[in-house]
């Protein structure tokens, strides 16, 4: 079990670090590529809450499709990464005594205001033969699958939007009509003409 | 007479809107043919409703023609209450209106509204026709306005000349003094009464009398009272009683044909009809009938006065018609409808003869309306100058004169009436419309004897083309001369003591019926006549000549000299007792000096400086603090967020 | 032993980190997405280390959702943001105050 | 061999599992690595074959060292990494396309009860870390600076996002045919013979998964992401030395992938196409045939390979809208139709997983 904490604590540093990598990075695919290690590590973390299928989801969406897509869209717009790297706003120490007395009460309310009686528990050791998909799959195709099927509506409204939103036609576009192509005879690309021959001079 | 009563009021109005609206089609002959027909058929017709009221033994008539719209009971019709009262009224207007008619075709005869003239005189005839006909005060009100939509429009029918423009707008103001009493009175009989009808109104009259108004808190008045004063008050309005007169000398400016079928003739009166139309309120309320005999005499007398000392001739008539008006109120006043009715008829033809005579001899002069400039017309105009004469002497009431017996036994009745014993109201109306007799002869003659006798003064361009006018003009003049002369004679008798109006006119039962009284020592036309030399009328007219032919003809250097010994008298005459400068200065200047002290100060300082952009300058200025909140940039929204999930955050940990 | 406590604090300190990125990043609006998922992903912790802690899959189902939610929005605020910067030529968070008051 | 018996029994059991996998985490990666290294040699050969050539012959007997001779070749060659470069990327851009590519190998069943980590959602897992490969291509091409490998690497990734629907698509099929996201238990299902082979009831899905398999590896006839023709070559335009080695050896750890993967999925991974044939197993030499064991996958892997050069040899290049529209408009389609279809079956109980 102390293993168990070490790795706890060692994937928890990463993460926090990931974290500052993605605030801090000048250059957003920096950014982008430690919100990768970020969600990595979030994964090996759910993992370790033995919550297996959405560690290997987020890994899945997150990683394989919505930072893909960050990327793409950081380097396709060409980013004026030397124009954006100066300062920071002028509500930097503001923001960051916030966070320091947010961070101090939350930490507060988590760990002093509640007792162990209350939440301070661990996590109880899950029955043999759990299996954590089987058992989501199982709530979700049941209970919830009312909002399941919304789920799936927001994400096909998702890509309607996406779509409409990013399409352009563009004018004087060459497109191939193959079936133009396909249905071309050969009399129509080759014409024949007879000629006489002509008389050596 | 259904049929015949619609066709009477229609005829006008289609000729009306068919004259107005294609005027260039139909031409100036199409224009005048079209609406002589209109009026001639409406003519026949009244003369023939007339007819049949009187010798044919028809009754009274109330005929509902549409019903406009009802709300909370209070129905609003279109409606024709025919009796012998507004038959005659028929008669009078639409016989001076086709009279009027004919003389247009020669006096507009090179105008170029020539169309729209015509187009506007149907128009008045037909509006005057709903007023005389209608049943109901709504109707009445819309009869009322409409003859004055028409007035206004035609006394500004040159509409290019600025003085005429003035004189509508002072024609129309001053009867919106009028018609806002008169319409405030009809609100205080739908109030009491919530009916419009006449019938069902005079049939309450005396829950009328019986109830009281505050008008004023703390004050209760009469209901009948007020009801019947503010309706005179728009009597006072349309027939042009002092202190609302001063627009009908103003309304010269409009043709010479205007002058005579609604200046003199017709819309005039109409304050006359309505008021005897009322005579059932009236005769309950003796105080409104003081206010009424009171304003009368006023009128009748000093109006009477100003008439002397002016020099265009339309004005001089315009003045003696304010003047008879006047006798005409004072006969109301004394109960004594008949006779203002009677004196009304009668009016209408010698003032629209007088008119139309005076339009002739502008015709002649060249559009030359100053009296000093002409003289001696007789020889050379001798039909206008006989009709002329026939006119004046029945206006003083020359013995045989239609004139004559209107105004003469008009006087008796003032001298009769039961206001006799009662003081000052009794002598000021009867001494008024005595003294009113010798300044009516006087004015009267002094124009009569400046135009057609004496030296000629008009200039020799004007001289080497003076003639007699065309038969259209003469025509009308000598048919208005035929009534102006014997119709007294004919109709006396039937009219003041024949109880011909029957229950058109209501005399109160409480006091002595002035007319019946009368009639009590009627002797008949001829016996009139004969007595009429031992009257001091008589002598008052026959002095009042004499003093003209002296004054004007004999030696007319003495006005010259009076006017320099007593120019204070002369310019309050000539300024006409102030009267427009107190409206034009005094009201409407303090109307206008208080609009402008509302619309500088009060309208764009407190409202718009104050209110409006106030409000709207204020909401901008915090806007704009507001405003820099807004900064447009995320993080300063999402900073702003997170302050309040730290409030948020902070409360839930620190303080719960 | 590692227990409820211990993710709750770590998803507190992620949530912070990124509420600082969010406030004082203002060269460049992915950042700012990126934020708001790693924002969401504080989030999904507690989901997660509350539904193991009380053995209910229900807060997995939410995570779940969550995730979908969060993809669903990537898509079309880098649509935004790609159509933003076509008209702007840049993403730059200084530059779009055009919804100042 | 006691002594080492000994010693092993009195070690820590977690210490013993780690030194176990760690353990069997070499055989595996050994041997992608060896495998990867003479498919190089294989492929040259079997194109050289179909194009009347001979093929790499110099090197040790057949040429056998060829594959050896390039590695170290391209040990010693200098890593140039261009100036304008994002270095850190671009240096970590190859490990990121290789260690998705080796880590698949952790779930893979290789012999019947041989398997590195026997995983739940080891199917999920795999889908997760395919995805996690198209990295390396957009950092390579990013990092290089160069509009060709950008280029390359833009389509590379678009191309392998879209196929990855396809190929995640096909492989709801096969969880659903198998009830189950263990590998293990995926091939146990497809035990008993050929007919009972994901490949007969999923045909349609097979092919799908198949191509895009091909597609995925940015492999001929779909490498227009290379495109020596267009683009150069793609996102290792200015890859030199080890750092290509890593690109090169990510490759065909891929497709090594691919072809186990789609045999595990649809040819009963290293189930044997003779199980059941029991006349076999009275012959001894011939008894290995109905036996399942690593030498069926290691067959089945050969294959695909062996199709991954056969395509390479006989296709020409699909234009990018082209693929573009396979993979969007024919395989998408495709296999969500066979999933309804095999939805119908399973309510119906037909087929196998009746």
């Amino acid at each position: 079990m102390l293993f168990h904490s070490i790795l706890f604590y060692a994937f928890s540093l990463v993460l926090l670090g990931a974290a500052c990598g993605v605030v801090f990075s000048k250059n957003p695919i920096h950014s982008i590529m430690f919100l990768v290690l970020t969600f990595f590590q979030a994964a090996i973390l759910w993992l370790m809450a033995e919550a297996e299928f959405l560690a290997i989801v987020l890994v899945l969406v997150y990683v394989g499709a919505v930072m893909v897509l960050f990327l793409f869209v950081v380097m396709m717009l060409e980013v004026d990464i030397e124009a954006v790297k100066k300062g920071m706003s002028r509500y930097t120490a503001p923001a960051l005594a916030i966070a320091a007395l947010m961070t101090f009460e939350l930490i507060n309310l988590i760990w002093l205001r509640s007792s162990d009686e209350e939440v301070g528990g661990n996590f109880q050791p899950l029955p043999e033969g759990y299996d954590n998909t089987k058992a989501l799959g199982e709530v979700l195709y049941t209970e919830h699958v009312y909002a399941f099927e919304i789920a799936a509506v927001v994400l096909l409204l998702a890509i309607v939007a996406a779509i409409t939103l990013t399409m352009r036609k563009r004018p004087n576009l060459k497109v191939q009509d193959i079936s133009a192509q396909v249905a071309v005879q050969a009399k129509d690309r080759v014409r024949i003409v007879k000629m006489d021959a002509e008389e050596k001079s | 007479m259904y049929n015949y009563y619609l066709t009477i009021v229609l005829a006008p109005l289609i000729a009306a809107i068919v004259t107005g609206l294609f005027g260039k089609q139909v031409g100036r002959a199409g224009a005048h043919g079209l609406t002589i027909l209109g009026v001639g058929l409406s003519c026949a017709l009244s003369f023939v409703v007339l007819y049949q009221m009187v010798w044919g033994g028809a009754s009274p008539e109330n005929i509902s023609v549409y019903t406009w719209a009802v709300t909370d009971g209070l129905r609003m019709e279109v409606g024709f209450l025919v009796d012998r009262l507004s038959a005659l009224m028929m008669c009078v207007v639409t016989f001076v209106s086709l009279m009027v008619h004919i003389y247009t075709i020669g006096y507009m005869h090179d105008d170029p509204g020539y169309q729209r003239f015509f187009s506007y005189i149907s128009l008045f005839t037909f509006s005057m026709l709903m007023l005389v006909m209608s049943n109901n005060f709504l109707q009445l009100f819309f009869g009322w306005e409409a003859v004055g939509l028409v007035s206004y429009l035609l006394i500004g029918f040159w509409y290019k000349k600025e003085t005429a423009i003035f004189a509508n707008l002072k024609a129309f103001l001053v009867n919106r003094v009028g018609d806002f009493g008169f319409i405030l009175g009809i609100a205080g009989v739908v109030m009491l009464t919530n009916s419009l009808d006449y019938a069902t109104v005079f049939g309450q009259a005396d829950y009328i009398a019986g109830e009281t108004l505050e008008v004023i808190p703390g004050t209760a008045w009469n209901a009948m009272t007020v009801i019947c004063i503010l309706l005179f008050i728009g009597a006072m309005g349309k027939s042009a009683q002092a202190p609302l007169h001063v627009w009908l000398p103003d309304s010269m400016e409009g043709p010479t044909p205007i002058s005579a079928l609604i200046h003199a003739a017709t819309m005039v009166t109409a304050g006359i009809f309505m008021v005897a139309r009322m005579s059932p309120l009236y005769e309950l309320t003796t105080t409104a009938l003081s206010v009424v005999i009171v304003i009368g005499a006023i009128t009748a007398f000093f109006m009477g006065l100003l008439g002397i000392v002016q020099n265009d001739i339309k004005r001089v008539v315009a003045y003696s018609t304010l003047s008879q008006l006047g006798y005409m109120t004072v006969a109301l006043g004394a109960s004594a409808y008949s006779a203002a009715i009677f004196h009304l008829m009668t009016h209408a033809f010698f003032k629209a003869l007088l008119f139309l005579a005076a339009g002739s001899v502008i015709i002649a002069m060249h559009h030359e309306q100053d009296i000093r400039k002409m003289g001696g017309l007789k020889k050379y105009m001798p039909i206008t100058y006989w009709t002329a004469l026939i006119g004046s002497l029945a206006l003083i009431g020359f013995p045989g004169s239609a004139g004559f017996f209107s105004k003469d036994l008009l006087i008796e009745a003032v001298a009769d009436s039961h206001w006799k014993g009662q003081g000052a109201v009794y002598w000021i109306a009867y001494l008024s419309v005595l003294l009113g007799v010798f300044v009516t002869a006087l004015y009267s003659f002094r124009m009569f004897f400046l135009v057609f006798h004496g030296e000629e003064r008009m200039d020799a361009e004007t001289k080497s083309h003076l003639h007699e006018t065309p038969l259209v003009v003469t025509g009308p003049l000598i048919l208005l001369a035929i009534p102006s002369a014997v119709i007294g004679w004919i109709t006396v008798e039937a009219i003041l003591f024949g109880g011909f109006f029957g229950d058109a006119i209501v005399t109160s039962a409480a006091r002595p019926d002035v007319l019946q009284e009368l009639g009590s020592h009627w002797h008949g036309s001829l016996a009139l006549l004969l007595h009429a030399p031992m009257t001091p009328v008589f002598w008052l007219a026959a002095a009042g000549v004499g003093a003209a032919w002296y004054l004007w003809l004999k030696r007319p250097d003495i006005p010259e000299a009076m006017h320099k010994k007593f120019s204070g008298l002369y310019n309050l005459l000539d300024r006409k007792y102030y009267f427009d400068d107190l409206w034009i200065k005094g009201f409407a200047g303090g109307g206008r000096s208080l609009g402008n002290l509302l619309w500088q100060k009060g309208d764009q300082t407190v409202i718009d400086g104050w209110l409006v952009n106030g409000t709207a300058n204020t909401v901008g200025r915090l806007a704009g603090i507001v405003r820099q909140i807004q900064t447009g940039y995320l993080y300063t929204y999402a900073f702003a967020m997170i302050i309040g999930l730290t409030a948020l955050l902070s409360w839930l940990v620190w303080f719960r | 032993m590692i227990g409820l406590q211990h993710y709750l604090t770590l998803s507190a300190m992620l949530f912070v980190l990124s509420i600082i990125g969010i406030v004082i990043n203002r060269r460049n609006l992915i950042l700012i997405l990126m934020c708001i998922e790693l924002m969401l992903l504080a989030v999904n912790f507690n989901f997660i280390a509350f539904s193991r802690y009380l053995g209910d899959e229900l807060g997995q189902v939410f995570v779940f959702f969550i995730l979908t939610v969060a993809a669903a929005e990537a898509a079309i605020g880098l649509a935004i943001l790609v159509v933003l910067f076509r008209n702007k030529r840049s993403i730059n968070v200084q530059e779009l105050n055009e919804m100042k008051g | 061999m006691g002594f080492v018996v000994g010693i092993w029994e009195s070690l820590d059991p977690m210490l013993q599992y780690v030194i176990l996998s760690t353990f069997k985490i070499l055989i595996v990666t050994v041997g992608v690595i060896l495998t990867v290294a003479f498919s190089t040699y294989f492929e040259r050969k079997v194109i050289g074959g179909m194009q009347a050539r001979v093929g790499p012959n110099r090197v040790g007997p057949m040429g056998l060292g060829q594959p050896f001779a390039d590695v170290i070749k391209l040990l010693i060659k200098e890593i140039v990494v261009p100036t304008a470069s994002n270095k850190f990327l671009f240096v970590i851009a190859p490990l990121l396309s290789l260690i998705p590519a080796l880590a698949t190998w952790a779930v893979m069943p290789l012999h019947p009860g041989f398997v590195i980590a026997d995983i739940n959602a080891g199917l999920l897992y795999v889908l997760a870390l395919t995805s996690v490969g198209v990295y390396g291509v957009i950092l390579a091409g990013w990092a290089t600076n160069s509009k060709y490998a950008l280029l390359g690497a833009m389509r590379s990734a678009a191309q392998i996002v879209a196929y990855e629907i396809a190929m995640g698509f096909a492989l709801v099929g096969v969880l659903m045919a198998a009830g189950s996201l263990n590998l293990g238990d995926i091939i146990a299902k497809q035990e008993g013979g050929v007919s009972n082979w994901f490949l007969v009831w999923l045909f349609p899905l097979f092919i799908v998964y198949w191509v895009s398999g091909v597609a995925e590896t940015n492999r001929a006839p779909f490498d227009v992401a290379e495109g020596e023709s267009e683009i150069v070559a793609g996102f290792h335009v200015e890859y030199s030395g080890v750092a290509f080695a890593l690109f090169f050896l990510a490759e065909y750890a891929n497709m090594v992938l691919i072809s186990g993967m789609t045999a595990i999925f649809f040819l009963g991974g290293w189930a044997s196409p003779f199980e059941g044939w029991t006349f076999l197993n009275g012959i001894p030499v011939l008894s290995f045939l109905t036996e399942p064991g690593f030498h069926w996958l290691f067959a089945k892997i050969c294959f695909f390979m062996y199709s991954f050069f056969w395509f390479r040899a006989t296709f020409p290049r699909y234009r990018y809208d082209q693929i573009m529209r396979l993979g969007w408009k024919v395989f998408i389609p495709v296999t969500i139709i066979w999933i309804a279809v095999e939805a119908v079956a399973a309510w119906a109980n037909v087929g196998p997983w009746a």
